[in-house]
């Protein structure tokens, strides 16, 4: 699709404001989220991430600005939030003000409901999303006696099981522990691989960088940069006007490059594909007998051998 | 329907307000004394309370169009008891009048009269009644709110038209008036309270 | 909007005064308003609270605006009735009534000055400012803590409210008659559900703090100053005195206006 | 002080369930914090941490063991009960569930007063906390005005105008992003400085590593280790057994061993701390002349130069 082409959902002019307060929430936010990408909009609390994604399914109508889907111009009248949340639902990042339901199963199939589908097709819709998020075994139990982490899912699922186009997060790691974290990483993997467009707040900038292909960063109201995760997040004072320190990965890269051990590009989005990056190289050196003496570089500890090159 | 500032005359609003002031005083003693016995339900209080008060706040479908806001009477005296509800319902209406301008001070009796004594009353003694005679739960719920609703409504409608008699028919002449005029918006708005309040009691039987 | 008019109280620029000269000063507009010989006593009191909240307070008008407006709805539908007479011994007569038209008249302009006063204490004064007076003024402790609480906890709940409610209508909730009444009793179900939860919560927070049945919560004291004190006392004397003397003499041409004005209304109906 | 002397704190084999779960919230949890340590309780959501803080100021009572402050176990009526709160303070995740009163200043004051302290007194603990934490500005606001960073500064405010010898904080850190938990940790340090005791729990094992002098690893409701961060969160299988990863820093500097580039003990705790060493290597290589080839490492990154060595 080339460039011209309308995206998925297009954001041009935001301009918000919360009553009462002085400082506009949104100054001008334009945003493209084509099909089947994976938006990380990336900032400091406060910056004004939440109330974009809530014009991003109408929750929020902005005072100038539009917001488009497939490049159509969405409307606010009952009809057309309608249609529009029906394509694109938001999750936000409190679970417990979103559950209200007696039990797990009953809240995830209140969207379904709502839709007007038939028994059958909420009930599969139902189970599916349950099946997905790992919660069938928890499907009879009132929401309020769950933990946190199994609230967030229960929010997700309910969001799920209305088929959206569009899938968007409110901070969804916040609050969660490594577990829960990988948990949701595995199921928004899941998600995109089957087509889902996939926009998430956040001001981890490492979840930013390992998750995202594209990254909007956000400072005071407004997207300060826009681009790939390595662009963005490989800009220190980029990062710096918006608050924010460089991901682990990419500071521990530069490190290294600057010590004259360039990893190559790509140099890993996560840990996991850094550590083995550098344990790539270690393998390519294993063969070479020519190493530095590694006292060079710190304190030898304990006897070398197999770990030196 | 909360009559606003400035609305009553005077001595009208002296007058409300010595009417309610006993229920208050004696719903505020029984508040007191429950919270010196159970130094932990302070909390549930302030916490009903401020339910009432957000509930209050919430929009109502509406049949009319109008916009309008459930009273929680029905819900609050079957949930809390009358007396509790009548003490909750005056914390609510003095927030609503220094919070919002919405209601007034010196009307502060009169609507304490309609919202939070008539109508949290007549609720329970409907609601007890039904209960009583072996009504089911819905209907009784249901006609407990409603009726409750009715009730204020008339209340209000019975202050204003001794305010301001009719020139020709008197006091209940203007009740006539009143009474007619806000039936129009207020008797829907009852039975959609009525459904409101059984659809919440049979959602909170299942937690 | 609740917030929006709290804000308003804490951020304007009276927060800061003290809270007994705030309500001193309502109260006393308030009470000629309502004593000073009609109409003239809310005649006056109507454009000075206006004034004093739009000029020295500094309330933005779009918030005294919307303040006023349910009560201006109110009265749009309930004053109207006084100018019509109502009879039915013989068969249902409705007449236009000129004592009526001119008890509704004053009764507009009355409630307006009462409803305008009142929003100058809300948009001045934060809620817990008058609490705090109240207590001083002998409310029992338990009582004051308790509406503080309360205080507190509207605004947690309020927040949890809109928030549910949006992510109700991102779900599709509030669609129709029948959908709106599902999508409200689940609300407000789940709220209370919810509102018992966060009791439970902050009772467990404040054990930790030492809030026990001896402990109260303390409270900012906002003393009034002289200046202050002679604004409250000294505004409605010469706003009364004012309206006495508009309603002695010199009001009769304007009074014979207004009521040629109410005549040809009635010529209307 | 030798190691059989009574430590500040010290909880011994806490049992405690909460009603209606079967699973004990604790199972024999004991705990020792000498004065002036800075001990993180460490593990997933749902171990049993935030049970164990509001037991260490009496909040809970364990349905067996004790806790005892200098070696005193602890009694639980109200004069005891209102000694303890005097020494140890707690502020909870959510600020929500601790703060009540109507303003900033009020909240903070409350402690103060209820310790029955001269209003003089009061003002300057008020004043003092509120300066600590930045939030003179705000004193007049009441908490729902204000943003969640700013919620918790004012919680933690109202625990320091307490002045008390030990400062526990749960989850300090959980919705705070970059600018505001590096304003959290200046403040532990300066507390820490001051001889107060901190104790935190956290389920980020990198803030753990950075932060404490002593981490308390928990899993289901036990402490399964306890030691020094380096032990602890260098001990890969451990973390695995509490559903941990390692912290980002001792996973690079483990690989850049393996690699065969040893960094030296300490080897930081902290990002700042890794690169740091990993540049001071480059220094100490930069006149070495017979440093290995760069391009081994991976795929060389532009001109060489002075970033080789």
């Amino acid at each position: 699709m080339s460039d011209h082409a309308a995206a998925l959902i297009e954001a041009h002019g935001l301009v918000f404001g919360y009553p009462g307060r002085e400082a506009p929430a949104l100054d001008g936010v334009s945003l493209r989220v084509p099909r089947g990408t994976r938006l990380a909009l990336l900032g400091p609390n406060g910056a004004g991430k939440t109330t974009v994604l809530m014009h991003l399914n109408g929750a929020l109508r902005p005072r100038a600005g539009e917001v488009c889907l497939d490049g159509v111009p969405q409307g606010y009248d009952r009809a057309a939030l309608r249609a529009w949340r029906q394509r694109v639902q938001l999750v936000l990042q409190d679970p417990d003000d979103q559950l209200f339901a007696a039990s797990v199963a009953e809240d995830v199939a209140f969207g379904p409901h709502n839709q007007g589908l038939a028994a059958a097709e909420i009930e599969r819709r139902v189970a599916g999303a349950l099946t997905d998020l790992d919660l069938e075994p928890l499907a009879a139990l009132p929401p309020h006696l769950l933990s946190h982490g199994q609230r967030k899912r229960v929010a997700l699922a309910g969001a799920l099981a209305m088929a959206p186009e569009v899938l968007i997060l409110d901070e969804p790691t916040a609050g969660l522990d490594h577990q829960g974290e990988r948990r949701l990483l595995e199921t928004l993997a899941r998600l995109h691989a089957r087509g889902t467009t996939l926009v998430l707040s956040t001001h981890d900038v490492d979840l930013a960088h390992a998750w995202a292909d594209q990254v909007a960063l956000f400072a005071a109201g407004r997207v300060i940069a826009c681009g790939p995760p390595a662009d963005i997040l490989g800009d220190f004072n980029l990062l710096g006007a918006a608050g924010l320190a460089a991901p682990a990965v990419v500071r521990v890269a530069r490190a290294l490059e600057e010590a004259g051990i360039p990893l190559g590009n790509p140099r890993g989005r996560d840990l996991d594909a850094l550590v083995a990056r550098i344990r790539a190289s270690c393998g390519s050196m294993a063969g070479r007998k020519d190493g530095p003496d590694a006292a060079a570089f710190g304190k030898p500890r304990g006897t070398g051998g197999a770990a030196f090159f | 329907m909360h009559i606003m500032e400035g609305y009553l005359p005077p001595l009208h609003a002296a007058a409300w307000a010595a009417a309610a002031a006993p229920f208050v005083i004696v719903g505020a003693v029984k508040v007191v004394r429950t919270v010196r016995e159970h130094p932990e339900s302070r909390l549930l209080l302030a916490a009903s309370g401020a339910f009432t008060f957000v509930l209050s706040a919430l929009k109502m479908p509406s049949v009319t169009g109008s916009c309008s806001h459930p009273t929680g009477a029905g819900l609050g005296t079957v949930l809390f008891g009358p007396s509790v509800m009548t003490f909750m319902c005056s914390i609510v209406l003095l927030f609503q009048a220094l919070l919002l301008a919405h209601g007034g001070l010196t009307t502060l009796g009169a609507n304490i009269f309609s919202m939070g004594i008539a109508g949290p009353w007549v609720g329970w003694l409907v609601w007890r009644s039904l209960r009583g005679i072996g009504a089911s739960l819905e209907l009784s719920v249901f006609a407990a709110a409603a009726l409750a609703d009715l009730a204020t409504y008339c209340v209000t409608a019975l202050q204003l038209s001794l305010a301001f008699p009719d020139p020709v028919s008197g006091v209940a002449g203007a009740a006539g008036k009143f009474l007619g005029v806000f039936a129009v918006t207020q008797v829907p708005l009852a039975i959609v309270e009525g459904l409101l309040t059984v659809a919440i009691m049979n959602r909170l039987s299942r937690y | 909007m609740i917030t929006r008019f709290d804000l308003a109280a804490h951020t304007g620029r009276w927060a800061r005064r003290g809270a007994g000269g705030k309500v001193g000063l309502a109260v006393g507009l308030l009470a000629v308003a309502l004593a000073a010989p009609a109409p003239w006593g809310a005649g006056v009191a109507l454009p000075a609270a206006l004034a004093l909240a739009l000029g020295p307070a500094g309330v933005p008008g779009r918030v005294v605006g919307a303040v006023m407006a349910a009560p201006v709805g109110f009265l749009a539908l309930s004053a109207p009735l006084l100018a019509v007479s109502v009879a039915w011994d013989q068969g249902l007569v409705l007449a236009w009534s000129e004592e009526g038209a001119w008890n509704a008249a004053f009764l507009a302009v009355r409630a307006l000055a009462g409803t305008a006063c009142l929003a100058l204490l809300a948009l001045t004064t934060p809620l817990p400012q008058v609490i705090g007076m109240l207590r001083r003024l002998g409310l029992p402790l338990v009582l004051a803590d308790l509406v503080i609480l309360t205080y507190r906890m509207v605004f947690l709940l309020g927040d949890s409210a809109l928030t549910g409610m949006r992510a109700q209508q991102a779900r599709l909730g509030y669609e129709g008659f029948r959908g709106s009444l599902r999508s409200l009793a689940w609300l407000a179900s789940g709220l209370l559900v919810r509102t018992v939860e966060r009791a439970r919560r902050l009772e467990g927070g404040l054990a930790a703090r030492g809030l026990d049945e001896t402990a109260s919560v303390p409270w900012a004291s906002s003393p009034t100053r002289v200046s202050e004190w002679g604004l409250a006392l000294g505004l409605p004397l010469v706003l009364a005195a004012l309206a006495e003397g508009l309603a002695l003499g010199g009001a009769g041409a304007l009074a014979g206006w207004a009521r040629a004005m109410v005549a040809w209304g009635g010529g209307f109906l």
